[in-house]
C-alpha cells in the first residue's frame, strides 16, 4: 500500500502480487478481485508475470473512510478467497491548539495547563505539554522540564512541583502531534506563581461579641468572619465579596473588601444593607499585589440583617 | 558604603518576603510536628547533642557587616541557602509523617536560593557553588535524626531572620 | 529499652548509660533524670562505674500510654538535656476475624472477602487474606494463591480473576498479625462460582402491545418487562419479585416470579393486585439451582394497575 494512513480525500494506490507456488493447488486460472470493507471494488489492471507471479494494481482516488479495509482476494470456485488484508486509515494533521492557559493550583502545588484542540483529526494524536526552565523573558532556554503527554481525549495536563522553580520564568507551550504532522500552541512565559491559585475563602457569620453593645450592630450592617485558603497566609492577598438578595440576579460586587495583607482570619462589618432582610454572600480573594488566578468564590453565606 | 554599581529592582524584595514567609511556615510546621509526636520541643534541651553532632553553620558575616555589599551578602546568601538545602537533605527518613514537609521545605529553599542566583545573573555574578556533600552531619540513628531536625530548623529561622533584614536594608538602599 | 512495643498495661525497664567522654565538656558532677513524654519521672536508680559510665535503669511498671516518648536526660546547669529517646508503644495481639464471607463479583470478574476485625490493637495490624487450590472439601492442599493484603483500615480484599479457577475448591481464610501475636478466622471452603453475586437486573413497564385486545389486560394486573444482568445469560438464573404499595413498610414476595431458565429477557404479568392502585416493585435474581448470592434489588418500578 503507498501508505496505511492517509489524508482524508487523498487518493491510495495498492498492489497485490501472488505467487504461483500459492496458485498451484487451485489448478484453474484465476482472477485476484479488491474488495473496500465489503464492497467488491471495480476491475483493476492485472497481468501474469513471466516467472508467473498474478499482479494486480488498484488506485482509490479519493479516499474518504476514517478507516477501512482493503482485501486482495483470489476468485476461486465462485467464491472470493481473501489473500491479504491491507488496513486504511485516513484523517487530517492536528491545527495549532488554541486559548492555552495554565493555573498553579496552590493546594496541590501542580501547574496544570489546558488548551482547546482543533477539530478532530481522525487520527490518535498526542497532546504533550513541552516546557524549559527560561530567564526573565524567555529569550533564552535553560534546562528543559520533563513532557507531560495528556491522557487519550483530555485537553490538558498538570507538572509536579518538583520539576519547577516557581519564582523562576518557564517557556511552555503544548505540541499537537499525529501521523500526518504536527502543530503548535502559543507559548507563555510565565512563572508559576504569576498564575497561582488559591483554594476559595471560608465566610461565616460572626459570633454576637457577648461585651459588645449590641446597639452597636447598626440594623444595616452585618458582621462577617472570613478565613483564608489553608498554608497561604505567607501571600500577600486582596479579597473582594458580592452579595445579593435571594432570587435576585445581579450581584453587588465590593471590591476591595479585604485589603492587600497577610492576616489569615478575621471579622469585618458589611453595611449599607436593608434591615430585616435575608442576603447571600461570597468571598473570593486573590494574590496580591504580585498577581495570580482569582479563587473560586467561597460557599455563599445567608444572613438576615436585624429590624430597625 | 555599599557598591553603588547594582541596585535591587523594586519586585525583589516583595518576591523574597513571600518566600522567606514561606519557608518560615514550613519551618514551624515541622517543629510543631517533632514537639507533639516525639516531645522534642525545645533546641535549649539539645545543647549536648549538638556538641555531640557537631552540626555546621555556613558564614553570614557579609550580610552582617556594617559596610553591607550587595553583591558580596548575596553570594553569602546563595551559599547558606545552598548549605541548609544540603543539611534538610541530610534529614530524610525523619518520620513518615513529616516527609512531605520536609519536601516541601526543600523545594522552597531551592526556589529562595534561584531567585537569589537570577538576582546575581542579572548583575553578571557567578555565585560559588558548594560541595555540601563533604561538610554534612550523618545522623546514626533515629532520635540523633530528629534532634538534629529541631536544631537545623531552629538555626535556619535565625538565618532566614538575618537574610531577611539584610534584604531589607539593600532593597532600601 | 526491654522491648518497644509491649503488651498494654505491662512492664517496661529501660537502661540509660553515659559515655564518659560525654560527660567531658559538661565537667561538673551531674545526674540522669528520666521523662515519660513532657512529664518527669521520680528518680530512679543510679551509678557511676569504675569505667566511668554513669548508668541508670527505671521500670515502669504499668505502662499504660499506646505510645509514649521514654526520653534519658542530663541536669546541666539546671537544663534538663535530652541524651537518648525511645519510642514506647503498647497494645493487643489480634483476636481471630470473624463474619467471614466472601463474595465473587460477576462483572467485575473479582473475589472479594470480608471480615469483622476484632477490638483495636493500638497497633498497625495487617490483615492478609489467604488461600489454597483444594481439592473437594479442602482437605488437601494444592497450590498456594498469592496474599492479598488489605489496605490500612480496610476489612476486605479482592482477588483477581486470573489467579483463581471458578470451578474449583478453594481453602481461604484471613490471618491478622502485629508485633504481638497473629489470629485466623475460620476458613472457607468454595469455589467462586458457589458465591458468585449478579448485578441486579432490570424491570420495566412493559409496552402496550399493539396486537394484544386491551380486554386482555385484566385490572388487577401489570404487565412487567425484565432483562437479566449483562453476560450472565449463560448462567441458570431464578428470580423473586416483591412489591408494595407507596408508603407500606411491608413487602409482597413472590417467589419464584421467574424459574430458573437461560431466558435473558421477557415480559410477564403480575395478577391479583387492587384495580387502579400505585405499586412499587423490585425484582432480584440468583444463580439456580447451582447457587450463589442474591443480586440486590433491582431499581424500584412504580407502576398503577387500570381502573375497573
Amino acid at each position: 500500500v503507498s501508505a496505511s494512513v492517509i489524508h482524508l480525500g487523498a487518493s491510495v494506490t495498492a498492489s497485490c502480487t501472488i505467487n504461483p507456488n500459492c496458485l498451484k493447488p487451485i489448478g484453474t486460472a484465476t482472477r485476484i478481485v479488491w474488495k473496500l470493507d465489503l464492497e467488491k471494488l471495480p476491475e483493476s489492471w492485472q497481468h501474469q508475470r513471466e516467472d508467473g507471479i498474478l499482479q494486480s494494481n488498484i488506485t482509490l482516488p479519493h479516499f474518504n473512510h476514517t478507516r477501512a479495509m482493503l482485501s486482495c482476494c483470489l476468485l476461486w470456485k465462485e467464491t472470493l478467497q481473501i489473500i491479504e488484508q491491507a488496513e486504511l486509515k485516513a484523517g487530517y494533521p492536528p491545527q495549532p491548539p488554541s486559548n492555552f492557559s495554565c493555573v498553579m493550583n496552590h493546594t496541590t502545588q501542580v501547574l496544570t495547563c489546558q488548551w482547546k484542540s482543533g477539530p478532530s483529526t481522525y487520527l490518535p494524536t498526542n497532546f504533550t505539554l513541552k516546557s524549559y526552565k527560561s530567564n526573565d523573558n524567555c529569550q533564552s532556554r535553560k534546562e528543559p522540564i520533563q513532557d507531560c503527554i495528556a491522557k487519550d481525549g483530555e485537553s490538558q495536563c498538570s507538572i509536579l512541583r518538583n520539576q519547577l522553580l516557581l519564582y523562576q520564568k518557564v517557556d511552555i507551550w503544548v505540541k499537537a502531534e499525529n501521523v500526518l504532522g504536527e502543530a503548535e500552541s502559543s507559548h507563555l512565559c510565565i512563572n508559576p506563581m504569576e498564575v497561582v491559585k488559591l483554594d476559595p475563602p471560608i465566610l461565616q457569620a460572626a459570633k454576637a461579641s457577648p461585651g459588645l453593645d449590641s446597639s452597636l450592630r447598626q440594623p444595616g450592617c452585618l458582621r462577617l468572619k472570613w478565613k483564608k485558603a489553608r498554608m497561604s497566609n505567607h501571600m500577600e492577598q486582596m479579597c473582594e465579596l458580592q452579595y445579593h438578595r435571594p432570587g435576585e440576579l445581579t450581584w453587588v460586587l465590593v471590591s476591595p473588601f479585604l485589603n492587600s495583607s497577610t492576616q489569615h482570619e478575621g471579622d469585618n462589618d458589611l453595611c449599607g444593607l436593608l434591615s430585616a432582610t435575608r442576603y447571600v454572600l461570597q468571598l473570593r480573594c486573590i494574590r496580591w499585589p504580585m498577581g495570580g488566578h482569582w479563587s473560586d468564590w467561597s460557599r455563599s453565606l445567608e444572613l438576615t440583617t436585624k429590624e430597625r | 558604603p555599599l557598591d553603588s554599581s547594582n541596585h535591587l529592582p523594586p519586585s525583589f524584595f516583595p518576591q523574597i518576603q513571600e518566600q522567606v514567609r514561606k519557608i518560615q511556615n514550613d519551618i514551624e510546621g515541622l517543629q510543631q510536628r517533632l514537639c507533639a509526636d516525639y516531645r522534642l520541643c525545645h533546641p535549649e534541651e539539645l545543647i549536648l547533642v549538638g556538641l555531640y553532632l557537631g552540626i555546621p553553620r555556613p558564614s553570614v558575616k557579609n550580610c552582617y557587616s556594617q559596610d553591607l555589599k550587595l553583591v558580596a551578602c548575596l553570594n553569602q546568601l546563595y551559599y547558606g541557602l545552598q548549605f541548609y538545602q544540603g543539611l534538610v537533605r541530610a534529614l530524610e527518613g525523619i518520620s513518615p509523617e513529616l516527609a512531605p514537609t520536609l519536601d516541601t521545605l526543600k523545594l522552597d529553599i531551592g526556589d529562595f536560593a534561584a531567585s537569589i542566583w537570577q538576582q546575581m545573573e542579572d548583575f553578571q555574578v557567578v555565585p560559588e557553588i558548594v560541595p555540601t556533600q563533604s561538610i554534612l552531619p550523618t545522623f546514626s540513628s533515629s532520635f540523633y535524626r530528629r534532634a538534629g531536625g529541631v536544631l537545623i530548623f531552629s538555626q535556619l529561622q535565625s538565618f532566614l531572620d538575618m537574610a531577611y533584614r539584610a534584604l531589607r536594608l539593600l532593597s532600601q538602599s
